[in-house]
């Protein structure tokens, strides 16, 4: 991980409240590893928001790294309204990654929200190491859909579900991933979203495996401050930005 | 220029210090900047048995500051000897054991352990994360006066005592504490602080208040160093929102003779090296041959 | 939406008041806001004797706050009467007479002279900013009980107590008021705190301290009213950074009957029109009935 | 007085960190009188800095009002960061105004470094009035001067000196003024500029009427939060934002 400021190259809406931010860096194109994100200082003067803002890397293509976003509060805002040219400090690459040593395998992903993001630089490694990629995407409503073609390209199947079935199934993201897993045709699952949609998952007691990133409200995001502690099994404590933000969904309280 | 700052009989290279909590065990700082450039690093508050912390969310962010509750999570004094000090050790600064107790004994039994090992222990009398020990225990000036005491007793190195804002009058303690035989004191910890999330009305720390730090209590622990300083002869560590220099600088013309940095390292880790220079450059500028000439050399 | 709160069978059309000291006795910001937007208004701090301050420089800025040293600057008791307050009784709000006394006999001649004339009293026994009186007396419960319980004999009216967050613990200070008769209570005045001009080395304020108020202030200032409320039966109203209808509303969750607002009419004279609008929109959103509902109301 | 959002006509620097704004409004272009000054909300969002800046209206121009300032600190800082088409929020005309009901008379107006910019507006409104004014104007060097020409077409004469001689006199201004100056010549005098220039106006103890425009850390601006005190005689207390900016000089403390 190195402090780097990076110059934005482009930083455009693409759905609602939904953004995407681009800037070259070689140093984390070359170390980028899907699942790992960046904690941003959007503005070194403000003290308000005070803290960076954590956002996982969504993909990288050549020297230039994508991240995704959706406006929520006061940092988000505030980096959508950066344009390109100007600056931001970026701290990263951070966390651990999805496990992707795989090779001509099986493998489900399911990704709900601003989850989805760090999935297309997941998908792409998968595919590149030769597997078969189904990936479930789940979003509100046909407005806030985005880069749907992107999975498209990439994946072998996309399945798409809207709570209001303005595009795709209707319904939980989960439900449509229920009825589409057996143990024969998946080997491994990953899932990014928010804690409701994790946690049905993990409910699912799956009979395979299943990696989960999560999030944690974070101070430091390289494992310093244990502000991001997440309970593991046997009273273990983990921290989410140092030994995840990937973990085993079995192995971790999803609360 | 020389930055150099004794306390207590140890030379510190500098006056900056990596502020208990924030910093870890300096293993992960020191990946992005060189743990070298302190003038001495506090550990993250060490208990004597392994300890979980408080449950989420332990975090969150206010005007100015933030709210934290990580409630002493640490891998407890054992570990810290075996597995974080021989690494702290490799650099050239001081280090400083952050010790918290729920007893008396149990200060004095950490105190034993690990005053040989570093340069200074800071007594922990003000975590306002813990339901025992920590701010219950430094808020009575008595006890703090007894914990001292007893520590002083059994350490083998210097012992600062580190004091909470969040009483009347924070001279009480400090007093309390030089009388007992403290090397110095350092302030100021959070102070006690909630916010509530009003979609959810849940309060934003699971554990309700939690402290808080930032520059947001900056002025509040400015008026405290002074006022501690006014009262007692020995150095006093000064910290709470420091930024940069210039907010290092009012610390100490405000007292300290040395300052800690806190919430600043999650959001600027170079803040070290600036503020380091930072100094320098106004010692020269404003005609200074050292930074002990500044140490509480207000104007009134 | 019924925004209208209720304090001592004084009905209030809306909680939102402003702090005394940030909104003189009305008159200038009357020209810029309508005040019967108000619930209510505390005026300037008024004394015995007109009081000509504190020397300059008064105020300063800090991040995410001002530190003021005004000093009780107001023009006695009698000029109130018969210059400010006929103005301010034109509008359709109630009026709450901030009364600041160096003495408890002090503070009674106040009471008897303002009381029957005014909707309801402050008696402020936490200003940091002079030698005696103020905070002086309001850090000590058996001062708060013995001063209230004298003011409440004499008053013709509702007395509030300011209280002072420069203590351990304000909840005694809070339960003395109560037992004292208070009719409610007010917090939080400013937090005692300092800043330093580093080319100066001067203070920036001349009495080297002063009183820290603004948004760095608001979770210390939610956290007191939310021990308050747990301690005493007596309305609360909270301040202490308030800058918008959330802020207002957090306060009101953690146990706020009524809200004051005051750095912030410094910066948004309008803040009074959006927090009401605000809570009412709130209120509809979360299908609350009344905002009498929210108070208190925070899920643990 | 009015809350105003006004939209940012030109900010452009004039000088080694001086700049001169100018946004439209009827409101107070017709309101305006010489020595008002405005309180400016640079950013509704910003906690840090929290307050409004207090600055004088230079002058206006039809519908068009000029503030000039120099950057000090942060609010200025961010305010010469503004570009023409974004929003300020001012609040104004606020305080009194040089007594300018003379006409047919000498009058000498001495200015140091930003105290410069409220004579504009006085300058050109005694000219108006017919009378013959003498402008005395202090900078620190060649580099920091400002809106020279524009007082050269306006006054009867232009004096100017600076500190290092670089251009017109070299020296302190009020030496060149009480060269200057004499009973007979000169019937009142205005000056504005900062606290040392104006304390040894004072200390001239002129035979004639002197006013001078002061500064106070200002909170409210319109008279209510009691920050901005000045001393007058007989323990008198006056406030500079209400009962000011224009005092007579003898008739209060200059520290
Ligand atoms: C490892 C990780 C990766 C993430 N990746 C993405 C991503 O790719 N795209 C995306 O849109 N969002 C992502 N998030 C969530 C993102 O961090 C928050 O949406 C963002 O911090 C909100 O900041 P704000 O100032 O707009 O909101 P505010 O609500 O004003 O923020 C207040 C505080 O809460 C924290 N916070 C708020 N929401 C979250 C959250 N969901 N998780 C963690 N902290 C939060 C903020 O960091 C800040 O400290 C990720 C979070 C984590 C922990
Ligand atoms: C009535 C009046 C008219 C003024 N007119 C002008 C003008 O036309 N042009 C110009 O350049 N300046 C003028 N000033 C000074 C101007 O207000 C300050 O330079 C400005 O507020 C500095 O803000 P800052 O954030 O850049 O500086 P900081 O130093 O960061 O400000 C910190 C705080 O101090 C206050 N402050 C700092 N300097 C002064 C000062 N000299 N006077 C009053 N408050 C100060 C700020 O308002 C702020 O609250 C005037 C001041 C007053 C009171
Ligand atoms: C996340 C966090 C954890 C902390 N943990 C400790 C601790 O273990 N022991 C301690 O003495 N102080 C602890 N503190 C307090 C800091 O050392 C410091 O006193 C305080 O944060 C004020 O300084 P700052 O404003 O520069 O952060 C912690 C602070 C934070 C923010
Ligand atoms: C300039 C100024 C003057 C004040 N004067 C008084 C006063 O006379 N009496 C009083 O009880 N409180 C006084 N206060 C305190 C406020 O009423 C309020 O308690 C405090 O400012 C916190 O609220 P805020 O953060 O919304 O400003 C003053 C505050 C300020 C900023
Ligand atoms: S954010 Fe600091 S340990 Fe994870
Ligand atoms: S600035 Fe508030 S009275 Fe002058």
């Amino acid at each position: 991980m190195k402090l780097l400021d990076v110059e934005i190259e482009e930083n455009v809406k693409i759905a609602n409240d939904i953004f995407l931010l681009s800037f070259e860096s070689e140093y984390l194109a070359e170390n980028f590893k899907p699942g790992n994100f960046v904690n941003i200082l959007i503005d070194k003067e403000s003290i308000y928001p005070l803290l960076r803002r954590p956002l996982s890397i969504s993909f990288v293509e050549g020297k230039r790294v994508y991240i995704g976003y959706k406006v929520v509060g006061k940092g988000t805002k505030l980096l959508s309204q950066k344009s390109k040219g100007e600056t931001i400090d970026v701290l990263g690459p951070l966390g651990n990654s999805f496990l992707t040593d795989i090779s001509d395998e099986n493998v489900a992903i399911i990704g709900g929200g601003v989850g989805i993001f760090p999935l297309v630089g997941l998908c792409k490694e998968l595919k590149n190491k030769g597997n078969r990629v189904d990936i479930f995407l789940g979003f509100r409503d046909s407005n806030s859909m985005f880069l749907v073609e992107k999975f498209k390209d990439i994946c072998d199947n996309t399945l798409i579900s809207t709570d209001d079935g303005s595009c795709g199934y209707k319904g939980n993201v989960v439900d449509i991933f229920k009825n589409n897993f057996s143990k024969e045709k998946y080997k491994v699952v990953f899932c990014c979203g928010p804690k409701p949609m994790l946690k049905a998952i993990k409910n699912l007691k799956l009979p395979v495996k299943c990696y989960a990133s999560l999030e944690e409200k974070m101070a430091c995001g390289i494992g310093a401050c244990l502000c991001c502690s997440i309970k593991g099994k046997d009273d273990n404590v983990y921290h989410v930005c140092s030994d995840g933000p990937v973990f085993d969904i079995m192995e971790v309280e999803i609360e | 220029m020389n930055l150099e700052v004794e306390i207590a009989g140890i030379k510190l290279k500098n006056p900056v210090i990596a502020a208990s909590g924030t910093f870890g065990f300096g293993r992960e700082f020191s990946k992005l900047i060189d743990l070298n450039l302190f003038g001495g690093i506090s550990t993250k508050g060490i208990t004597l048995k392994k300890r979980t912390g408080n449950p989420q969310p332990r975090l969150c962010e206010v005007y100015g500051g933030i709210i934290n509750s990580v409630g002493l999570e640490n891998p407890g004094v054992e570990a810290f000897v075996n597995d974080e000090l021989p690494f702290l050790r490799k650099f050239d600064t001081k280090i400083i054991a952050n010790i918290n107790g729920f007893s008396k004994e149990e200060f004095m039994d950490l105190a034993k352990i690990v005053s040989p090992l570093v340069d200074m222990i800071e007594v922990n009398l003000s975590c306002p994360n813990v339901k025992e020990g920590g701010m219950v225990f430094g808020k009575d000036p008595n006890k703090v006066y007894e914990i001292t005491k007893e520590v002083k007793k059994v350490s083998a190195c210097p012992v600062i005592v580190k004091l909470t804002p969040n009483v009347t009058d924070i001279t009480q303690l400090a007093v309390a504490a030089e009388k007992a035989g403290a090397d110095a004191i350092s302030l100021i910890n959070t102070i006690s602080a909630m916010a509530i999330d009003i979609e959810t009305r849940k309060p934003l720390i699971k554990m309700v208040t939690g402290g808080l730090s930032g520059p947001a209590i900056k002025p509040i622990a400015v008026r405290m160093v002074y006022e501690c300083f006014k009262k007692v002869k020995i150095p006093i560590i000064g910290m709470g929102g420091i930024m940069n220099h210039k907010d290092a600088i009012e610390f100490i013309i405000a007292g300290a003779t040395a300052i800690q940095i806190g919430t600043v390292n999650f959001i600027n880790p170079n803040a070290v090296y600036e503020i380091k220079e930072g100094i320098e450059a106004y010692l020269e500028i404003m005609g200074f041959n050292s930074i002990r000439e500044l140490v509480g050399n207000i104007n009134i």
